[in-house]
């Protein structure tokens, strides 16, 4: 409830940039009138642990592409990755996000029982 | 400035010429994917380098409104390929 | 005007529209219209007209793709009647492969519409719920076409031997697929 | 010195982009394609804004917008394009 309250008056701010109490009040309406679906509560601890991996995923995916640059990867592969079972869906959401968003891993396709198949480049082994 | 704009655009080139030689509908997609992020990069870009916020808006704009539009197109061709 | 790159930019919209024209599939020429709107949300974006650059961000690149989606899928296609109770496998598979390269030389796609006995199929036909029809006749199969365009079509191009075209002269002919 | 850290930015944002979009032109898959188009994509164009908002402080709440949503909306972009493309033979229940 708060944090879909503070999320939209975040995006609200930013795109009108414009703190004059007119604005304030319609940014604040907006985001109550807006409707929102049913979502069951994740608790604060998991949020803390996906926002400190979302700011080490920023260097980390920098890394990753200077690694590519650097050194070619030229052969690819299908991996399936386990993850727990019973996730919200904006955990999941989170979390598909986190493996696409850094440049050697996609997600491919997600399977209701709690894994992901990923795809990933790697460097050619020798033989 | 000026510069680093004209190496924008002739990247902007490459998928162009990409989506026209290529047959493959996926192949497509991505080079469609490409252009249109970079546009809207290359807006962003303008607004900055003219200091004008609503060109700078219409960039960000572009950039939520072209990914979306993409993403029902991709889904749209993938059920065209399964009948 | 020391702002060079204005030129360079405006180059790009004849480029993507000459692509556009020169497309033969209409998937490809959707995708590609995808890219002209963009290109031409930028190019108004830097002529200095934001609010163009915005309604074709809207309405160029996002509604009118999905429409034209929409629009392609449904009309591009040939619906073809058949019985439940004639399986896919065999001679009527092979029929259809030929039917099928036919059609899909001409970016349409063939659809089978199954239908449970011959009075509904007979229905449906006349209702133009269905384009053609396809029943097994002894060892042969009979296709009925409804559309003069569909049937001169498949009468100069399909080689097979099983199949006999035939065109259902209709009273109200005129309508063009 | 700022200038030099956004002219560095910007720089390596147009690297990325060289380097990112060159394989759309060779003949891998494309799943492939689309791990060096994330790299040029979501981390060129992250550098290039990042880059332009060194350059002009004022406008940065626009900016920060404009790298969330790319965040955001081209990761989820390389998802749907990825799974769209790789699973077009196979029927999908949904």
């Amino acid at each position: 409830m708060v944090g879909h309250l503070i999320f939209r008056l975040t995006i609200w701010f930013l795109l009108t940039a414009n703190l004059s109490w007119l604005n304030i009040l319609i940014g604040l309406s907006i985001s109550l009138l807006l409707p929102r679906g049913y979502t069951n509560p994740e608790t604060l601890k998991e949020w803390l642990s996906i926002l400190g991996k979302i700011l080490w995923a920023i260097p980390l995916a920098y890394i990753e592409a200077f690694d590519l640059i650097l050194r070619p990867h030229n052969d690819e592969d299908m991996v399936c990755e386990q993850v727990e079972k019973k996730r919200s869906h904006r955990l999941v959401f989170l979390d598909i996000l986190l493996i696409t968003f850094t440049p050697k891993t996609i997600v491919v396709k997600y399977h209701e029982e709690g894994w992901y198949e990923v795809h990933r480049v790697t460097r050619r082994k020798k033989p | 400035m000026s510069l680093l704009l004209i190496a924008m655009i002739l990247v902007l080139l490459i998928p162009l010429y990409d989506a026209w030689k290529n047959d493959n509908i996926w192949q497509k997609m991505l080079a469609f994917a490409s252009i249109s992020t970079k546009t809207a990069i290359l807006i962003l870009f303008i607004s900055v380098l003219r200091d004008d916020w609503a060109i700078g808006i219409v960039g960000a704009i572009v950039l939520t409104v072209g990914n979306a539009a993409l993403m029902l197109l991709a889904n749209i061709i993938k059920r065209m390929n399964e009948t | 005007m020391n702002e060079s790159y204005i030129y360079a930019i405006a180059a790009l919209l004849p480029l993507t529209s000459i692509m556009l024209v020169l497309q033969v599939n209409p998937y490809s020429a959707l995708v590609i219209r995808g890219i002209l709107g963009a290109v031409a949300a930028l190019l108004y974006a830097v002529l200095g007209a934001p609010d163009v650059a915005l309604t074709e961000a809207l309405v160029g690149t996002m509604l009118a793709i999905t429409l034209y989606a929409v629009a392609v899928r449904s009309s591009m296609v040939m619906r073809l009647g058949v019985l439940v109770k004639e399986g896919e496998d065999g001679s009527r598979g092979e029929l259809m492969t030929a039917l099928r390269s036919i059609v899909n030389k001409r970016q349409m796609r063939l659809e089978l519409v199954s239908y449970v006995d011959k009075e509904e199929l007979h229905t449906a036909l006349q209702d133009k719920d269905i384009h053609g029809t396809c029943l097994r006749e002894g060892e042969s199969y009979s296709i009925v076409m409804r559309l003069q365009r569909l049937y001169e079509m498949i009468q100069t191009e399909l080689v097979s031997s099983s199949a006999i075209l035939t065109y259902l002269e209709n009273s109200d002919s005129q309508e063009k697929h | 010195m700022m200038d030099f850290i956004s002219y560095t930015c910007l720089i390596v944002g147009v690297i990325f982009w060289f380097w990112g979009t060159i394989p759309l032109l060779s003949e891998r898959s494309v799943l492939f394609k689309l791990h060096s188009l994330s790299v040029s994509d979501t981390l060129g164009s992250m550098s290039i804004i990042f880059g332009l908002l060194l350059k002009i402080p004022r406008e940065w709440p626009l900016l920060v917008l404009a790298i969330v949503c790319l965040v955001l909306w081209n990761t989820m972009l390389g998802y749907v394009l990825a799974y769209c493309s790789s699973s077009g033979e196979k029927r999908e229940n949904r």
